[in-house]
């Protein structure tokens, strides 16, 4: 537990699974979980580099501001989800490709 | 008061996101932000005058920061006896201009931001002490412009703003390559007061191509300038773009910005290539009378009032040049002539005032008769005294303050121009007082044909003046009668400034054949 | 010296005008009596402080008096402008001139001008007018001179344009002012070659310059005629004299005020304070532009029927007069008939619009509104109707006549003895006092004639007869004063002698020497002048009377027909009665021209330069952009672009498979490049 | 004692974030998630930050986690319609998402991190209070009108058409 590579394991398997859950996922929602992974993940790392880097508190300021930013990103995401679903009546990120041609 | 040059060039930026933020359809709220912008901005110009340091010729209230250093680039501002009647005259020709638009309908959230935003440019090329943000200044004042003249002119507006846009930018880029000759050559700075130090030096003797580096520099910013004076042969933007162009903004082109150009042949052209000034100057004078004499004859033969009263600025500005060629006569090959270089320089420089104030009201008068009888043909008035004795009575003064009138502030400026370069360029300064006569010739010919005579059966109905116009014309007549009877505080201001500069001339010299 | 008690009342002459201008043109109309009274009461004022100080001078009765006072006015260091006053003999008679004839115009204003809709206007013009006329008198430098020189005339352009609903005054009004600017071009021209040398404005420096040499030969020359130049223009002189006729469309009182009083005197003034430094050269020039003027104004204003035209073109010629004199160097005298032709001019300007005035009112009872009431030919037989009038003017009449015990034989009388005397120094130029005794002749001649035909015979119109009536005292009043004044013994006191101009004038105005190095002294000037004296006097008798006899007997006896003269002198009677057709080639060869060319100009700079150089640019521009946007398209685009468009086309086609549109495939393709990029690297 | 605890809250962490990507049942997934966020919150006491551990048990499930639950119920009819999702392309992506993390391990084995040795501080509190008062104000400023601005952003969007 004194390890920073422990944390830096555990954050890299976040990581990938948030990607993965990313990549997936159908489901908006989801989609946004796994996003909320990934900035967890992130944000370990920020605090682990800061507790075994001299405990300069820089790091838990970048970790505040990457949580605000997820509660905002969170909030819009969660937003036009909504919206997705007003408009088309799925969430299901497939199938909003409007994008293709 | 440590940061007040950069308030009067950003606050009209808060005006504009204000403005930015008002809904379009609450106009009168537009307005009057903008004239609040405008006047607290005028209030500081003000400000600046009282903690002004006449007797100091340098610069004044510096604020340097850096801004890119990998070129050298800095935030450098700074006013003298030079710059500071101009910021005083921009300050209050926008103040009035907001009042001189008040009448506008169309888009009016567009109009006074972009308003502004020149407002922002045209501040700042009088303030900037270095050459990339003075840049910089210069063409932020052209897109504004552009789409002032194109959108809220006349019935000509997008052929004139893309002439004058063209024009403007021709001569831009021209000094652009300029700018970037003096950076390569003089030690790769753009600041102004580091090059007016070592640009005589660095330039002196330097070949381009066989020819003189300060020709080659001299001449390239030269027709940057002349551009914006107008100086003959440039000048045909300039009777289009005034024709076109709102009445707020035909005010501010020919108030301000034609100052432009002689601010910057002498901020940079005379500071920097002091050789250049004993090469240039007789040109100088004679393309001054040139612009006199074909001015005052193309005025004399024009039908439309907007358009005589732009040829006269060419005509004005004339004056301005020849005053300016005068610096010579400090020089030792011309006997030293302190006195003349004086009256040339103080000349040139308070003719560029002058002309602002006065040519402003010129055209305001001709916006208000323009929006009682929606035409400007001169032939089409006729009898108007008896009608508008007060708008008649202005616009005499504001007449006889173009033609030189003794106790108008236009008489002294033209005086000391003439006073200044008699004695270097005889024959120029004799040829050239011609132009006062056809000053004379094409004023009161215009005045006769509108105020004169029979009234016209169609306008005897036509209001007078209103309080609004009133306001907005009142205080440049009283400014022009003012500086004509008493014209001691504004060459107070400029006289140390115009010493460093006719002594930097003189004395940075080399008087080496080029 | 700034103390001395005349640089104040001098600051109360000038600027008291000045006052009743602001408040007449800014609450005039709002006062009771459209506030005649305000201007008036400031105008009397400045009388009684010029009477002051011309009672002061007379107590003195020193020739040297002279007090200076100035300020600085533009300061740049080296260059400064100083602007002041100078108060000399000179200055205090020319002063109360001004006040006595601009008081006089004002009271006689009142009734002339009763009723007209700008009333308070013409009172405030006239104030601004004598304000500048004021500041010419006093200045003691070019610069202020020049300065008031342009304000007074813009103040004459106001009141010749004061009806400017007639296109004649309007037209009129311009004129004055331009011809008047081709003259101060010349005065400014010789300002500027005067300051480069000297350095200064100010006129003793001026002097002390030229003294001392700094300014000599062919500049100092060219400088004097500059200078004369604004004279020139100023006092109507040949070939700049056109204006002055025309500014008869002005209300009288002005003509008599300014365009014949003060202000055309202004350019002898300048003459009489520049005289030092003219040049011998210089002063020929002057002599024969005055000579000439004289004689050439005259004989025009022999054939005139219109009443204020025969005094115009008669006031163009006495100026000539005094220009001659100042030519010749008998300056003093110059400025002596300045002072008595103010007095007996204005007072035949007066005399006139009196009974201009009375025609006015009897063709308005007659309801006739075609009628000239300016024109002799349709007055005659007014002398008893209006014998105040007619009285005092032929007072003055005698006096402009040059017959003895009368102002104008003493001040005519001086100028002719000292062309006289010039004449026998230099004989080669003879034309001079030919000129002068010529022009002598004609001004008796034509003077009576005016008289005869406006007071004597049969009236040309008897059923305006009846309503023809002296004008009221407001107008009578001046003209007595001044009829009065043109009385020889004004000029004389303390002594009684009509034949001699030894008076207190001559005694308190004495020559000074010129400056320029090897003129004559004014001593060798006067000298000669008075060895001359009594021949010109003989001489200048003799010919008053035969002109005055000539007239008797054409107009009176009609021993003599006009009618007939005029048929047979042909080709001269129609050139003096159209002005030599001055304005007629003025017209065509100059006005025209300028015009034509300014629109020749104006052509070339819009719709050749711009649209064709300038725009020509656009359209080269224009025409290069179509034919590479045409290599642009067919070759670069459609060749190579297209062509390589068509190959990616295809590659395009085959891997059209992978833009699903899916987000998430995307992220899967970009973690995928990623983790080939790592690999990559790893190597 | 604690190093048991500290593997207890890794792995439940590691496993409750794999449930969150892996379980078809929504709901399930963002009650796993809520797990994942608590053990991550646990590991910040671990490194000593007791502040961040708060504010990430404040905000994240306090707020986000709360939300996406609230997001759910108001995008599936939950009476009617299952609230489970399908995966897609899982294959691939599980390959692509294994190779992420054997390549980030192989990094994170192979650097000689750079490591301080320090003194366990009382409190961070007051520290991360007086960096945010002070050299960090401007981002402090700048995150909080974005936060706004998200906000009326957020608002804007969900609102009903008009």
């Amino acid at each position: 537990m004194d390890q920073l590579n422990n944390y830096l394991f555990i954050a890299a398997i976040l990581f990938s699974l948030g990607v993965f859950g990313v990549m997936t996922r159908r489901n908006g929602i989801a989609v946004l979980m796994g996003v909320e992974l990934i900035l967890n993940a992130a944000n370990l790392n920020f605090i682990a580099f800061s507790r075994f880097g001299g405990m300069n508190l820089d790091g838990h300021i970048f970790g505040l501001i990457v949580i605000v930013l997820a509660a905002a990103e969170a909030a819009v995401a969660l937003a036009i989800v909504i919206n997705i679903y007003n408009n088309l009546n799925t969430i299901n990120v497939d199938e909003a490709s409007m994008m293709k041609e | 008061m440590e940061y007040i040059l950069s308030w009067l060039i950003w606050l009209p930026v808060v005006g504009m996101v204000a403005i930015a933020f008002i809904p379009r359809e609450k106009e009168d709220l537009i307005k009057q932000a903008a004239a609040v912008t405008t006047g607290v901005q005028f209030f500081l110009t003000l400000v600046l005058w009282n903690n002004f340091d006449s007797q100091d010729g340098s610069m004044q209230f510096k604020e340097w920061a850096e801004w890119i250093p990998s070129f050298n680039i800095s935030y450098h501002l700074g006013v003298d006896g030079l710059s500071l009647p101009m910021v005083i005259l921009t300050g209050m020709l926008f103040f009035i201009g907001v009042f001189v638009s008040w009448n506008i309908k169309k888009a009016v959230k567009g109009y006074f931001a972009l308003f502004l935003l020149l407002n922002t440019g045209v501040m700042g090329v009088f303030l900037s002490l270095d050459f990339f943000l003075f840049y910089i200044f210069w063409e932020v004042m052209l897109l504004p412009m552009y789409f002032l003249i194109g959108m809220w002119g006349g019935p000509q507006r997008e052929y004139a703003a893309i002439k004058f846009f063209l024009y403007t930018l021709f001569g831009s880029v021209l000094m652009l390559v300029g700018i970037l000759g003096l950076y390569f050559s003089c030690g790769k700075t753009f600041d102004i007061l580091e090059l007016t130090r070592v640009a005589p030096e660095a330039l002196g003797g330097l070949m381009w191509w066989g020819m003189s580096a300060i020709k080659v520099i001299w001449v390239l910013l030269f027709i940057g300038f002349a551009i914006k004076v107008p100086v003959f042969p440039f000048h045909t933007w300039l009777p289009l773009a005034h024709v076109e162009a709102p009445t707020a903004i035909s005010v501010l082109l020919a108030g301000i910005l034609l100052k432009l150009g002689v601010y910057g042949i002498i901020r940079v052209n005379y500071g920097l290539m002091p050789d250049g000034v004993y090469w240039f100057s007789y040109a100088l004078a004679l393309l001054g009378l040139i612009n006199v004499i074909w001015g005052g004859l193309c005025a004399l033969a024009q039908t439309d009032l907007k358009k005589l009263v732009a040829y006269s600025s060419v005509n004005h500005m004339g004056y301005s040049l020849i005053g300016m060629a005068a610096i010579v006569a400090a020089g030792e090959a011309n006997g030293a002539n302190i006195k003349a270089a004086q009256a040339g320089m103080g000349g040139a420089v308070f003719q560029m005032f002058n002309h602002g104030t006065i040519s402003a009201m010129l055209f305001i008068l001709v916006g208000v008769i323009y929006e009682r009888a929606h035409h400007r043909e001169i032939e089409g008035f006729g009898g108007l005294a008896s009608q508008m004795p007060v708008y008649t009575g202005i616009t005499a003064v504001a007449f006889f303050a173009g033609l030189g009138l003794p106790g108008l502030s236009g008489f002294i400026s033209e005086a000391m121009c003439f006073i200044g370069a008699f004695p270097v360029y005889k024959t120029i300064v004799i040829a050239s007082t011609i132009g006062i006569l056809l000053n004379a010739a094409y004023f009161l010919w215009a005045f006769q044909r509108i105020f004169f005579g029979e009234l016209n059966e169609k306008y005897n109905d036509l209001p007078e003046i209103n309080r609004l116009e009133l306001f907005t014309v009142v205080p440049l007549l009283i400014i022009t009668l003012f500086f004509g009877i008493y014209p001691a505080p504004y060459l107070d201001i400029i006289s140390s400034t115009m010493d460093t500069i006719i002594e930097h001339v003189v004395d940075m010299a080399t008087y080496a054949s080029m | 010296m700034m103390e001395h008690i005349f640089i104040h009342y001098s600051l109360f002459i000038l600027f008291l005008p000045l006052v009743a201008f602001v408040i007449q043109i800014f609450f005039g109309k709002r006062l009771p009596r459209e506030g005649d009274w305000v201007s008036i009461g400031a105008i009397s004022i400045t009388l009684v402080l010029a009477i002051n100080m011309f009672v002061q001078m007379l107590l003195d009765y020193d020739s040297d008096f002279s007090v200076e006072a100035s300020f600085v006015w533009l300061d740049m260091g080296a260059f400064n402008i100083r602007l002041g006053f100078l108060v000399d003999n000179i200055t205090i008679i020319m002063l109360l001139v001004v006040a006595l004839i601009s008081t006089c115009t004002h009271i006689f204003s009142t009734q002339y001008l009763k009723g007209d809709i700008r009333y308070s206007r013409y009172f405030g013009y006239l104030g601004l007018f004598t304000f500048s006329m004021n500041g010419i008198v006093l200045a003691n430098n070019l610069m202020s001179m020049y300065m008031f020189w342009e304000l007074v005339g813009v103040s004459s352009y106001l009141l010749i344009g004061h009806w400017f609903e007639k296109d004649s005054a309007a037209n009129a009004s311009k004129k004055a002012f331009l011809t008047n600017r081709v003259g101060d071009i010349g005065f400014f021209i010789g300002i500027m070659l005067i300051y480069s040398a000297v350095g200064s404005f100010a006129f003793t420096d001026v002097f002390d310059g030229v003294a001392s040499g700094v300014i000599a030969g062919t500049t100092l020359t060219l400088a004097g005629v500059g200078l004369f130049m604004g004279a020139m223009g100023k006092s109507s002189q040949f070939p700049l004299h056109i204006w002055l006729p025309d500014a008869m469309e002005g209300p009288t009182p002005v003509s008599a005020l300014m365009h014949a009083a003060t202000m055309v005197a202004a350019g002898v003034y300048l003459s009489v304070r520049i005289f030092p430094i003219l040049t011998p050269d210089a002063l020929l020039v002057v002599a024969y532009v005055g000579g000439f003027t004289a004689i050439f104004a005259a004989s025009i204003a022999i054939t005139q029927t219109d009443i204020k035209k025969v005094l115009a073109y008669s006031t163009v010629s006495q100026l000539g007069y005094m220009i001659l004199a100042v030519g010749t160097g008998v300056y003093t005298a110059a400025f002596f008939h300045l002072l008595t032709h103010a007095m007996f001019k204005a007072n035949l300007f007066y005399g006139s619009g009196s009974v201009i005035h009375s025609m006015h009112h009897a063709l308005h009872e007659k309801h006739d509104h075609e009628t000239d009431p300016q024109d002799m030919r349709n007055m005659g037989g007014f002398k008893d109707k209006m014998p105040i009038t007619y009285w005092s003017m032929l007072l003055s009449t005698m006096a402009i006549a040059g017959v003895p015990l009368f102002s104008g034989f003493l001040s005519k009388d001086a100028i002719l003895a000292g062309t006289l005397s010039f004449a026998m120094h230099h004989p080669e130029h003879f034309l001079l006092p030919l000129f002068g005794f010529g022009a002598a002749l004609m001004t008796a001649f034509y003077m009576f004639r005016m008289m005869f035909l406006t007071f004597h015979g049969e009236p040309k119109m008897p059923e305006l007869i009846d309503d023809i009536h002296e004008s009221p005292k407001e107008m009578t009043g001046p003209i007595v004063l001044l009829g009065a004044l043109s009385l020889f013994i004004w000029y004389t006191l303390p002594y009684f002698n009509p034949m001699s101009t030894h008076g207190w004038f001559t005694d308190l105005v004495v020559p000074k020497d010129a400056v320029v190095p090897g003129n004559l002294s004014a001593n060798e000037i006067e000298e000669g002048a008075h060895h001359a004296h009594y021949l010109a006097m003989y001489i200048s008798i003799a010919v008053a009377t035969l002109g005055i006899l000539l007239s008797w007997a054409t107009y009176i006896k009609k021993a003599v027909s006009a009618d007939q003269w005029s048929a047979r002198s042909g080709f001269l009677y129609n050139w003096s009665l159209n002005k030599y057709y001055f304005d007629e080639n003025y017209d065509r060869y100059i006005y025209q021209p300028t015009l034509r060319l300014a629109d020749k100009v104006a052509w070339i700079d819009w719709e050749l330069y711009d649209k064709y150089f300038i725009n020509g640019f656009g359209r080269l521009t224009n025409w290069a952009s179509k034919i590479t946007g045409k290599f642009d398209y067919d070759v670069i685009d459609q060749l190579l672009v297209d062509g390589t468009g068509r190959i990616s086309n295809l590659i395009g086609r085959k891997f059209k498979s992978i833009q699903t549109g899916k987000l998430q495939n995307y992220v899967l393709y970009v973690a995928a490049g990623v983790i080939i990029l790592m690999v990559i690297q790893s190597f | 004692m604690a190093e048991i605890l500290f593997w207890f809250i890794a792995s439940l962490t590691v496993l409750s974030a794999a449930m969150v990507v892996l379980n078809n049942q929504l709901l399930y997934s963002a009650i796993a998630l809520l797990f994942t966020l608590f053990g991550v919150a646990g590991l910040y006491i671990y490194l000593w930050a007791d502040f961040i551990a708060g504010v990430q048990l404040l905000v994240y499930i306090g707020g986000i986690n709360v939300l996406i639950i609230f997001g759910i119920m108001l995008t599936n009819r939950i009476s009617s319609v299952r609230l489970s999702q399908t995966n897609i392309q899982q294959g691939f992506g599980g390959v692509i998402a294994l190779w992420l993390l054997i390549i980030i391990s192989l990094v994170i084995s192979k650097t000689p991190w750079y490591q301080v040795t320090s003194a366990e501080p009382s409190s961070t509190v007051r520290e991360v209070g007086t960096l945010l008062m002070t050299k960090y104000l401007l981002p402090f400023e700048a995150i909080s009108i974005l936060l706004l601005g998200a906000l009326i952003g957020a608002a804007l969007l969900s609102r009903e058409a008009s």
